[in-house]
């Protein structure tokens, strides 16, 4: 296993961690918002990552752990951010849901799902005004993909051909509802509707196949400023929102965790453990960190409205 | 006497529209999932199957659209937003097509339907899962727009629009009401007219016009402020938000003289506007003091906890602003609720939803 | 050329002699709101709803008048209401933009590019649940395509399988902006990408062609219950809203008009003309009904508002 | 004195904007075709290459977060759209995101923007494309309103918006303003601060707060009543309707305890409801009579030429308010302007559009 590779399941075995550790806290209410967690999905994330540049900006969703730290966000203000406190990353305001760390490229993270979609567009239109040779991701579940707003935003980058690249984590379900009684389309045909080159990932947890699906997609947006959409099969552990599981609830398939689990190198791969020392030390700093924190004053709840 | 909650109210309006009316067809995105809208669709798939009660794809402006093609074909369609914010993506088919039907088009056609959605308050939901877009809606000539505040006006409400009326009907339901139990008269089940304000307690010293929960926060201040000092608000629910009854509120205000609106949403071109135009447009000179408004920060809703605290307004603030109209000064020196009790309720709400 | 042939073009005759009837009332400013016409576009419009019954369902745009006296719409009450009068279709308040016809399955029209998509499938669903055996049609413009809602709506009515009929009238214009600057999508890959069938009738001059190609969807939507996308490449001979020709305005090319018309047989079909006195009759005695007729009284204002 | 259309005003606006922030962007739906949104963006792609000056798809609520997305990349994005209802389907990407996009991230985004909208009243526009939607954006805490009603505030507002300010910027400009003639100002190019209201008519026997093309109507009313009468109306202009001088109205109905607002929308959780709120929540005792409001009938816009002519309140209606409101009497018995000299800017409106 190459030294990249070693980092990336490091990296990946650390968002685990961090929202493990999150599971932990949960009950005890000091934190005091939705989470929706990533556990399950992280590797893909990193992978996918790894090929951009600090420059080149995400957009995502309100499960936004995993693209916060795999896009380089700070893990102390990420956790006084979930404790709402004024060091949080946005002072509280942002939450869980909305997490962004503009110094690395995280732009934002939208509870409105599909929002996102026309966001990435704008940003990958600027940098092809500027032709800078940044592009821009956008990270979404494959529910948002019934909006209509992905239609439109499909048309327009390919008809601006912006460097920009969909990623659509399809794990089947947008809440509690499974693929089937939503899509009548896949996506494949879709994004070839459009001319848009597209790139299925079958397997989230290997990542020498998902950079070399991903890879050429993501250079060519940057050197040749082409859209592309990737696609990537994967599986949510946890429920929806919240801490908790739900594997034998209505519309889930409560054996499909365990042929996930089997694979998962974040389990399976026993070398990670020799990471968790220090990882679990970098968190129990952060939350320190969180919890040292004061609360905002009452002047932040009217700062920054226009 | 019997009770009855939020919850259960609208659970029982709902399995009442499916069986009364066989056109009667209910779909929105968790309609059929084990949560069931916060379990007011719970089973209703399985009793009336999957052709009447239906998930949707995420498409909330084509999904309202639907609705009004649907309705214009007999159906009467109940799409259920389990948060008022996905409105916003339905803003086209809501004000540009469905509002304008009826009239556009001579009275040719009929479009009753009903738009359940949730005012998604309670815990941390930030600036786009908790808005209370009341006002957006109630602006426009050619809907309903009402907000139940307790289970009794929601299950006659939702009856009434079902069984005896032809309008678009947009509720906005409060999530934080869906636990409260609330007395249950024996007439709950014959219909009455739900599209006007009502009365829900006498006095002669202030007068209270709220919305939705700050219902109950209202009644919970009048009760203390009563026991404190013996002053007596009239309490006004003010519930069909764009067809209020404007001449209760004006007689009340002139017994009164003083009046509070109490709002789940923002203040400007809000509720607390649309009452002052009521009475500055009619009778401004039955107040003897200015209006006070109780209603959001005017700022998006922040997620920290410490925050959101300082954004809503409580009880607290409605047992000030009735010692402060009353005693016709900001410092009345009276004494204030304990924290403990104004967070009686919403303390018990625990995540993640 | 057989009776109903006939009797189509016919039809599509009276339609554009209605609007050129439109076009030469229009200074005398009688009728005093926008106009879209629909000179160009009328026989496919008759052709098609030739297929259906009169219990099935159109709905349609702003540019509404073929469909409207292609779906047997009433033209008294329609220059009635063109001219705002309370004997209108709608009493004046729908004008020419909202035309609609209930009792003939003409069930709205609407000036919200797009809006009627969804209009439409609700109504097909209404259908399905009925078990009626009626159908509905869908009648656009290409650029409506553009809105998130077509992707919504495609992927629900495929989704529930209904008997809709969405019909594109393709002609190369939104406004005055050509498909180029609009669109990277070709329709039928996208109606491919959730398995709708498709059909492109290319001669819109044709009927055979269009009835051939229209009849076996229309059929399957009527008695299998599935949804079906037709695309129709036809020429606006005026221009988008008004009465005038705009051939020689940026964005159009001036010379594809004389191609048009050199193949329309409402202009070289010189049998037609037979019909002409008794439609010119008919046409006339609209007008003049439209002109005895009343103006709404106040109290129309506010009647018919929730 | 030089003279500016409404019309030339905004397109100096346009080139301006071009010319001085390279990183401005111009899209919308006809802002390269022949027409050029009334003229305004006629040439500009021409001059300033197809990258900054585009159309887009009919794709208006992603359009809009795409101006978001350029805006936090460092571009000033103005998008325009030819009519105000088709913002209907913005409202999400509006809402949801632009307007909570600083504060949700605690201040760490600038989102300058410029969303320009027309108010398409002209003529037979019906109930699609006729509305004045400023009360549904105004309700919404995080972004400027501003409706401009003559060339000098259009001009200044896209200047300063586009040069000296960092936040979202909605405007509705007035189909029917842009032939109107306007003194040009010598100061005219120096920037002023926009997002305010204005006094645009000293009074002391009546105040009118007016909106976009009623405070055309209202100048009109008031001179031709201090002509007849001698009363003198003071007019302020509202323009910036979600930032209004709350204290420039209050001082002058202070003096003239008498108010008629005068707005293009309709009236119920409207700019009629958002005065009356200002006055009712700080000095209602200001008030000598009830509040006027002069707004849209409260009903969909008509299309038939009879109906649209009552629906839209005029100069004669004003002037009407002005004498029952200073003779407190309904039957004034005055005379009102005569139909000809009301229709006189009107009239010359010609179709299609
Ligand atoms: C516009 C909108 N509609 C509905 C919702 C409610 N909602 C929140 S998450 C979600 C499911 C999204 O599924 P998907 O895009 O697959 O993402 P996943 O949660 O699976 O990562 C829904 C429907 C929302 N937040 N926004
Ligand atoms: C939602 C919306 N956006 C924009 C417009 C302005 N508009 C009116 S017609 C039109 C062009 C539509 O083109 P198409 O669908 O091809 O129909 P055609 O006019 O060519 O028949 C546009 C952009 C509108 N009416 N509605
Ligand atoms: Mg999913
Ligand atoms: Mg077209």
């Amino acid at each position: 296993m190459t030294v990249s590779h070693k980092n990336m399941l490091r990296d990946a075995l650390r968002i685990r961690m961090v929202e493990e550790k999150i599971i932990e806290l949960y009950p005890s209410d000091v934190i005091q918002s939705p989470v929706h967690l990533s556990i399950g999905q992280e590797l893909h994330t990193v992978a996918l990552m790894s090929l951009l540049q600090t420059t080149d900006r995400v957009f995502t969703t309100y499960r936004s752990h995993a693209a916060y730290l795999a896009k380089g966000g700070d893990l102390n203000l990420m956790f006084a951010e979930l404790y709402g406190k004024q060091t949080g990353i946005a002072k509280g305001k942002a939450g869980s849901m909305h997490l962004c760390h503009p110094s690395t490229g995280l732009m934002g993270s939208s509870a409105i799902v599909g929002a996102v979609f026309s966001h990435a567009t704008g940003a990958a239109y600027a940098d092809k005004l500027k032709k800078n040779g940044d592009i821009v991701l956008c990270l979404t579940g494959e529910g948002a993909t019934e909006e209509g707003t992905f239609h439109e935003c499909l048309n327009f980058s390919a008809l601006k051909q912006l460097p920009l690249v969909y990623v659509i984590e399809n794990n089947g379900l947008a809440i509690n509802i499974p693929l089937e009684c939503r899509q009548s389309y896949r996506l494949e045909a879709l994004a070839r509707a459009y001319q848009i080159p597209y790139a299925h990932i079958e397997d989230s947890f290997n990542i020498d196949t998902i950079i070399a699906a991903a890879r050429p997609l993501i250079e060519q947006a940057r050197s040749a400023s082409k859209p592309a959409v990737i696609e990537i099969a994967t599986y949510r552990y946890k429920e929806h929102v919240g801490v908790s599981c739900d594997h034998n609830r209505k519309h889930r398939d409560a054996s499909a965790i365990t042929m996930w689990e089997k694979r998962d190198p974040l389990i399976v791969d026993r070398d990670l453990d020799a990471y968790r020392d220090e990882i679990t030390a970098e968190i129990l700093e952060a939350v320190c960190f969180a919890e040292k924190s004061e609360f905002p004053d009452h002047d932040e709840l009217l700062k920054d409205v226009y | 006497m019997k009770t009855d909650t939020y919850r259960g109210a609208i659970t029982r309006a709902m399995r009442h529209a499916m069986e009364k009316n066989e056109r009667t067809i209910l779909f929105g995105q968790g309609v059929t999932d084990h949560v069931g809208i916060l379990g007011t669709t719970l089973n209703l798939e399985k009793e009336f199957g999957s052709d009447r009660v239906f998930e949707t794809p995420l498409a909330e402006d084509s999904m309202t659209g639907f609705a009004l093609g649907a309705s214009l074909s007999g159906l009467y369609p109940i799409h259920v937003h389990i948060r008022a914010d996905f409105m916003l993506l339905a803003m086209n088919q809501l004000v540009n097509s469905i509002a304008k039907y009826r009239y556009m088009y001579g009275g040719l056609f009929a479009t009753p339907m009903l738009i359940r959605s949730i005012v998604g308050r309670s815990w941390g939901q930030g600036a786009q899962h908790s808005q209370s877009l009341q006002a957006l809606f109630a602006h426009i000539p050619g809907i309903y727009v009402v907000m139940p505040s307790s289970a009794r006006t929601a299950y006659a409400t939702y009856i009434y629009a079902n069984s005896a009326c032809a309008s678009p009907v947009v509720s906005l339901e409060h999530r934080l009401l869906y636990d409260y139990s609330f007395d249950r008269k024996d007439d709950e089940d014959v219909i009455f007219y739900p599209f006007t304000s009502f009365r829900v307690r006498q006095g002669g010293d202030v007068t209270i016009v709220a919305t939705s929960i700050m219902v109950e926060e209202a009644i919970r201040a009048a009760n203390y402020v009563k026991e404190m000092t013996g002053l007596d608000a009239e309490i006004i629910d003010l519930h069909c938000i764009s067809h209020p009854d404007e001449n209760l509120i004006i007689e009340s205000v002139r017994k009164t003289g003083r009046l509070i609106v109490a709002d789940t949403g923002w203040e400007s071109f809000g509720v607390c506007a649309e009452i002052a135009r009521i009475i500055a447009t009619r009778e401004p000179n039955v107040l003897r003091a200015p209006i006070k408004c109780l209603s959001l920060a005017k700022a998006p809703c922040p997620t920290a906890h410490r925050l959101e605290h300082w954004y809503y307004p409580d009880m607290a603030n409605l047992v000030d602003s009735i010692y402060s109209l009353c005693f016709d000064r900001f410092d009345h020196g009276k004494q204030l609720p304990s924290e403990e009790y104004v967070k009686e309720v919403h303390k018990t709400f625990k995540g993640p939803f």
